[in-house]
């Protein structure tokens, strides 16, 4: 059996999707992204391969993507995550016109074509918060779990605002909120809220199509989900794991070069 | 706290007539006919458009006036959409999402242009301003270039002066193709001399902050008076507004009374105002009994307080020289150090601040420079960032801290008293 | 002290550039000087410096171009607030800690805000050094502006006159734009070789050789630049399978090199840009032989220079300009390359984003600094850039 | 005897400092200022209460101070910590011309003169550069906040980071770990390029020694030996340093009582 691996070395998670020569996903992993890097991804993709019940040498073929994409001596190919992500999406969610990539410090929207191809996309810029990282700050201040954030935004029955564009400020924001008395609830969906505007900002500066769809981390948070929604008017694709569909993307990609060489 | 602003019948009569200038503008946009020029505040030859009756429009009043009216956001965002940057100034933002959202307000729909004239006196940024507005709206915009002072004097060249002469004699030739008549010199002389007397009332006003207590705050109620002085100068209603004006403010300087309960501190101020948290920002100067007596911004659109004035008999040349050299925003930057100086001294106040905005660095690149200046000369000296337009960099905890931590110094052991809220 | 360039390979010789242009300092400009007794320095800031004046004055016009990424930033930004570009505060920088003491004078000009206050605030901080401020008209088409400023460059010259003791006729001038021409149309020539046969001539080459003659004399870099031509056509190779790109946005501060090359290895031949480096800001050569060479100077600027952000010209549309010249080069896409906080370049961004969305051509908005030194986030997105493209 | 306080609610922690009437601090406490800075204040002064093991009633007169110094609701005055971190310094350091504070968010030079605040300056409205941004790095490399300066010693290569922001610090550290550079070596760079612009800041109040170095940052090592070196100069550094500003607060808290006890 011939495994073909994608791997997205994430500023704060590593993420590896085992594919075989038919597309099918064998297993999967995400792990904490600790140095030094070529054992980590080793490490993952052994997780990977053990949740998947398969062994080290019928990887043929690895792609890896995000931030650590050439650190690892190991790969076939290198893509960015963006490529990777809007590759993914369309695996995931086939009509996807959008994709919305929240990771831990970075944000993205993405204008794709059908198929995959990158048409536009807009990182966040510099002085915006608008990612993950800022979540889990925003969690600790609350003293709440990351696990818990999504639920406990989605019961908000209000929500706060928060304007800063500098996520250090926007800190000192919620501060403010706690001392005034608002709820955990609202507070945390108030931060759904800015991180879902600013989303929205990058992709109307790319165009918004339908269907959109988020991948990264945040989508596990359901008031993030429902946040992104209000403010786009849409429905929003998200998958189970959406995590892992840079990793996907990246596999994909992988399998694709993989063929071509073999044929 | 709100006790503690006051409001005058200065005040009152600057909404009735502002009120009544913002119609004219809804009227013209609803097809009055008369014709409206686009131009800015920096050093205008509003003059010029009273004789040939077109009307006024100065993009800056309204986007400050939408970010008083916490509007401008939705504007400012619209306007990134379309590519500009966060680091553009937020004027033009706010101002080009409002074009695109149909040019209504709520005080007023602004008409298209029918002119755009670009005063370039200083910001580079009208340029561009202007220039995208042209490509919008289709409509032509006259490039009047106004030269820098460059000399040490302070003064401008006959070379300088005489090329300004130039183009405003082909700026008249354009306003009478576009309106189709002759331009009437003696309306002109009328409006130049409205303008006169105008500016040496604004003059005299600025003049009285020098008692103490200041009858008024330099900074946060010459605002009031800074619409009518751009909007309404060269009308009959702008003359009779700063009658009324210096009135009421003589009589309370004659009376010692300020706009606060007591006087403790008289500081002179740098910077356009946070618009959009114009009432935060002031109370935590009146927190302080802090009063501005002098400011740096009252004088963008002209500096009347030493000494200029129109001359009725020479118009265009006199609005040259008010272009040039009477005019905040066309002076280099040591000017500007040395009227601050001038406030400090002779309006007898101790401290200055410096508001930053980050939209704006005409006015603000280099302020810290102007910090060091003044800190050298043994001036307690204050720069506090945020923006003129952009509601998202005010950060009220940073800002009520510097300022408190700034009072608190110069008011050494006393204010550890005067500290409590 | 001028080193021989003749026997130096063309790797050499870009090295050498190279070096001069990342080493922090002005070593040749100021060996320059002390060659001679009564020499003078002129500091000239971007974008449109009339340097053929300084020239003519008998100055070395030397361009500042920032700080590069070498230098570290621990004074200046004292006095500029973060909200300012790089290069106004590199350059106050490099006044504070006397890397521009050997200037006699520093010429500033209307660019845009920042650096019409940077002028005064250099102007106080180092009161024994000459600082001038050109007015350039932003008025350009207009009948009175070409005179206007034929007047104001011979007052800069009789300024400069005054700081040199030597008086300026009419020949100095045409002299100085007689030999200011012949670089530029080896550099013109550089760029058409660039744009032609990309392959042959990297940018991450032909940058150094041009911005060179920033630190030299004009003799100097033409004796460079010639003999760089002859040895890049004589390079042989065989075009890749690359994305020809048009790099706009940089015209005042520059990139660091690193990033430069980062774009050409994510897989991209640049064929053109706007680095308005080595004075190639007219479009052909100013008249050396005019009655009044101030006119022939001020009319190239009014009627005939490059379109760029820092010059207002209503007679035509710079978004237009830039599809027009990626289309003359054959460019596959545009890449908006523009410093951070750089107001003017900012602003061209919406109208070009339009035009260039219009003219169906791909185009990517990237922010930089001079001091950059970490890569990894602009690469992402030209390597993502550089995939969306070759994967259509 | 009659005890003062100074309650400095920072926006990390909040100190609480106890002092007799010959200035001798009795008591201190240091906690987390949390989501609740209301209750931080109290229970700041609580536990600083506790430790003194004297009543409530004893302690005179409060001062608050620091960012939530509104929110020290039994407190009978307020001032800001510029005011109380110069105060504070001068007693524990009689010479001090310049201090030095790093904290939470912000990093302040005070220049002082006869025990009075002569001159100061912040970090501009942009966080890059402050305490924050030395846990956003711990956090980013999993290392603890008290481990850092420690390690930053040890660096032979300190790496350059390209920017100070804060929200931005993570992909710069993240970048280089990709690249394989040691951890102290990043630690190295990041300890030096905030020490860098913390002088920059000093600068603009006039560099005159005698410096005292406050704050929480002041308990970071690296950062001392960093700002030292790069000084070329000594900095008065205590175990009471980050008590700072709770120690002006009593100082005033005591002058206070005092006046009104004669008035
Ligand atoms: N299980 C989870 N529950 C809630 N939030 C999560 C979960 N996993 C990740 N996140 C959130 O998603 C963000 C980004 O995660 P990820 O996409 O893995 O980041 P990256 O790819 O940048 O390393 C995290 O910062 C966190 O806020
Ligand atoms: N044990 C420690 N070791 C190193 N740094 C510390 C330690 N404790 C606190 N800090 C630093 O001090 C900062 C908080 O400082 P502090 O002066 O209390 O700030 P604030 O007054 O804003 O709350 C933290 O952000 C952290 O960087
Ligand atoms: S710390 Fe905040 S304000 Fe400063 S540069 Fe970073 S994002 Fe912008
Ligand atoms: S930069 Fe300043 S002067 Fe220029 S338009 Fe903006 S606010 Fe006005
Ligand atoms: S980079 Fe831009 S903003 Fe900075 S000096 Fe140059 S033109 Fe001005």
């Amino acid at each position: 059996m011939d495994i073909i691996a994608g791997v997205d070395l994430g500023t704060r998670s590593t993420k590896v999707v085992l594919l075989d020569r038919s597309g099918e996903v064998l297993g999967t992993s995400v792990m904490r992204t600790r140095p030094p890097l070529p054992e980590l991804v080793d490490r993952a993709i052994d997780a990977a391969l053990k949740s998947g019940g398969a062994s080290l040498a019928n990887v043929r073929y690895i792609a890896t993507t995000g931030f650590g994409r050439s650190s690892y001596p190991e790969r076939d190919l290198q893509l960015t995550d963006v490529t990777a992500a809007a590759y993914g999406a369309v695996r995931l969610f086939p009509q996807t016109r959008c994709v919305v990539d929240i990771g831990a410090q970075s944000s993205r929207a993405i204008a794709i074509e059908p198929g995959g191809r990158v048409r536009e996309f807009k990182s966040n810029d510099k002085c915006a918060a608008g990612a993950g990282g800022f979540v889990e700050r925003a969690a600790r201040y609350l003293e709440t779990t990351l696990e818990e954030v999504g639920n406990l935004s989605l019961a908000a029955d209000g929500a706060v605002t928060i304007s800063s564009v500098c996520a250090v400020l926007a800190e000192s924001e919620i501060i403010n909120h706690v001392s005034q008395g608002e709820s955990t609830e609202n507070i945390l969906r108030g931060v759904h809220n800015s991180l879902a505007e600013r989303a929205v900002l990058l992709l109307k500066r790319v165009g918004i199509e339908s269907e959109v769809t988020l991948v990264g981390g945040m989508g596990r948070q359901a008031g993030m989900v429902l946040a992104l929604e209000e403010a786009l008017g849409v429905p929003v694709n998200v998958a189970p794991e959406p995590e892992i569909a840079s990793a996907l993307g990246a596999a994909l990609l992988g399998k694709r070069r993989f063929e071509k060489a073999v044929a | 706290m709100a006790d503690l602003q006051y409001q005058g019948h200065l005040h009152t009569l600057q909404k009735e007539l502002m009120a009544e200038y913002y119609a004219s503008l809804t009227a013209s946009a609803e097809g009055s006919g008369v014709p409206a020029a686009y131009l800015l505040i920096g050093g205008n030859p509003v003059e010029l458009l009273r004789a040939f009756d077109i009307l006024p429009v100065f993009p800056e009043v309204n986007a400050l006036q939408l970010a008083v009216r916490k509007q401008s956001l939705p504007h400012i965002q619209a306007a990134e959409f379309m590519g500009y940057s966060s680091d553009n100034c937020a004027y033009v933002k706010a101002d080009i999402g409002m074009y695109f959202a149909g040019r209504k307000t709520p005080f007023a729909t602004i008409p298209e242009p029918t002119l755009l004239l670009c005063n370039y006196v200083g910001c580079n940024v009208y340029l561009d301003w202007f220039g995208h507005l042209s490509e919008y709206t289709g409509r032509p915009a006259f490039q009047l270039d106004i030269p820098f002072i460059r000399t040490r004097s302070g003064t401008p060249s006959r070379d300088d002066i005489v090329y300004v002469l130039r183009q405003l004699e082909r700026l008249v030739e354009l306003c009478e193709e576009i309106t189709g008549k002759r331009l009437d010199w003696d309306r002109l002389r009328e409006a130049v001399r409205l303008s006169s007397e105008t500016g040496a009332l604004w003059s005299k006003i600025k003049h009285l902050t020098k008692s103490a207590p200041a009858p008024y705050d330099a900074y946060f109620d010459s605002v009031t008076m800074m619409a009518p002085l751009y909007c309404l100068r060269g009308t009959p209603q702008g003359l009779r507004f700063f009658e009324t004006a210096y009135a009421e403010l003589a009589e309370k300087a004659a009376a010692g009374v300020g706009p606060l309960e007591t006087e403790r501190f008289r500081y002179v101020i740098e910077g356009p105002p946070p618009w959009p948290h114009l009432r935060t920002f002031r109370d935590m100067f009146s927190r302080w009994n802090a009063v501005a007596v002098a400011s740096t911004y009252s004088t963008v659109g002209g500096l009347w307080e030493f000494g200029f004035v129109h001359d009725p008999d020479h118009p265009l040349e006199s609005i040259a020289r008010h272009l040039l050299e009477w005019n905040l925003t066309n002076r280099n930057f040591l000017q500007r150090y040395a009227q601050i100086e001038r406030y400090l001294e002779e309006w007898n106040a101790s401290a200055l601040v410096i508001h930053s905005v980050k939209s704006c660095r005409l006015f603000s690149a280099g302020q810290g420079d102007m910090r060091e200046y003044f800190t050298n000369r043994g001036i307690p000296t204050l720069l506090v960032e945020s923006d003129l337009e952009d509601p998202r960099y005010f950060s009220e905890a940073q800002m009520r801290n510097r300022i408190d931590a700034f009072f608190e110094s110069v008011g050494h052991r006393t204010a550890v008293q005067g500290a409590g809220s | 002290m001028h080193t021989p360039v003749l026997q130096e390979s063309l790797e050499e010789l870009v090295e050498r550039c190279t070096q001069a242009v990342e080493t922090p300092g002005f070593a040749e400009a100021e060996a320059w000087k002390r060659e001679v007794p009564g020499r003078a320095l002129a500091g000239c800031f971007p974008v449109y410096s009339p340097v053929e004046l300084f020239h003519a004055a008998g100055m070395l016009p030397v361009g500042l171009a920032g700080g590069g990424n070498r230098m570290e930033i621990a004074h200046a930004d004292s006095r500029f607030q973060s909200f300012v570009c790089s290069i106004v505060k590199s350059t106050l920088e490099q006044g504070m800690t006397g890397v521009l003491s050997s200037f006699d004078a520093l010429i500033f000009h209307s660019i845009c805000d920042p650096a019409r206050n940077l002028a005064s605030v250099y102007a106080r901080n180092f009161p024994d050094q000459k600082v001038e401020y050109i007015h350039f008209p932003q008025n350009l088409g207009a009948p009175e502006a070409t005179g206007y400023l034929a007047r104001e460059y011979e007052r800069v010259v009789v300024s400069m006159s005054e700081l040199t003791g030597r008086a300026v006729s009419f020949d100095d001038v045409r002299a100085s734009i007689s030999i200011y021409n012949q670089v530029r149309s080896v550099i013109r020539d550089l760029y058409a070789i660039r744009s032609d046969t990309p392959h042959l001539l990297k940018t991450r080459e032909l940058y150094p050789l041009v911005r060179y003659g920033h630190l030299v004399p004009p003799e100097r870099h033409l004796e460079v630049l010639l003999r760089a031509r002859a040895m890049i056509l004589a390079r042989e190779g065989r075009p890749k399978d690359r994305i020809r790109a048009l790099l706009a946005g940089s015209f005042c501060e520059q990139p660091p090199l690193d990033l430069i090359a980062a774009i050409e290895d994510a897989g991209c031949y640049l064929v053109d840009d706007d680095f308005l480096q080595g004075r190639r800001w007219f479009t052909r050569d100013v008249d050396a032989e005019a009655d009044d060479p101030y006119y022939a100077l001020a009319d190239a600027y009014a009627n005939r220079s490059v379109p760029c952000a820092v010059k207002h010209d209503i007679r035509t549309s710079k978004a237009d300009a830039l599809v027009e010249r990626a289309r003359a080069h054959r460019a596959d896409a545009v890449i908006v390359l523009c410093a951070k906080f750089c107001e003017p370049a900012l602003f061209e961004y919406p109208l070009y984003r339009k035009a260039l969305q219009a003219a169906a051509l791909p185009h990517i908005a990237l922010e930089f600094e001079e001091k950059m030194w970490v890569f990894d986030r602009i690469k992402t997105e030209i390597e993502t850039f550089v995939e969306s493209l070759l994967f259509s | 005897m009659r005890y003062f306080s100074g309650v400095d609610v920072g926006s990390t922690q909040t100190k609480c400092v106890i002092i007799d009437e010959r200035r001798e601090i009795v008591a201190r406490a240091l906690i987390d200022t949390g989501a609740n800075i209301i209750r931080a204040g109290d229970r700041g002064f609580a536990a600083a209460l506790d430790a003194a093991t004297i009543s409530r009633e004893s302690v005179v007169c409060v001062a608050g101070t620091g960012y939530g110094r509104f929110k020290v609701s039994f407190g009978d005055l307020q001032i800001t910590e510029i005011t109380c971190h110069a105060k504070g310094a001068c007693l524990l350091f009689p010479g001090t011309t310049t201090v030095i504070d790093m904290g939470g968010q912000d990093a302040k030079a005070i220049s002082v003169h006869n025990g009075e605040v002569a001159d100061f300056v912040m970090n501009d409205k942009c966080a890059a550069g402050t305490g924050r941004f030395l846990s956003t790095a711990a956090e980013a490399l999993d290392l603890q906040l008290d481990e850092i300066g420690e390690i930053s010693l040890r660096a032979r290569n300190p790496v350059r980071l390209s920017t100070v922001c804060t929200v931005f610090v993570e992909s710069d550290i993240m970048s280089y770990v990709a690249q394989g550079k040691k951890i102290e070596d990043i630690l190295g760079g990041i300890h030096s390029a905030i020490a860098a612009r913390t002088i920059a800041l000093a600068r603009r109040v006039g560099l005159k020694p005698e410096y005292t170095f406050t704050g929480g940052v002041s308990r970071n090592v690296g950062m001392v030996n960093m700002l030292e070196e790069k000084l070329g100069h000594h900095l008065n550094v205590c175990a009471d340093s980050h008590y700072m500003g709770a120690i002006g607060a009593a100082l005033f808290a005591r002058e206070h009582a005092q006046a009104a006890l004669a008035g």
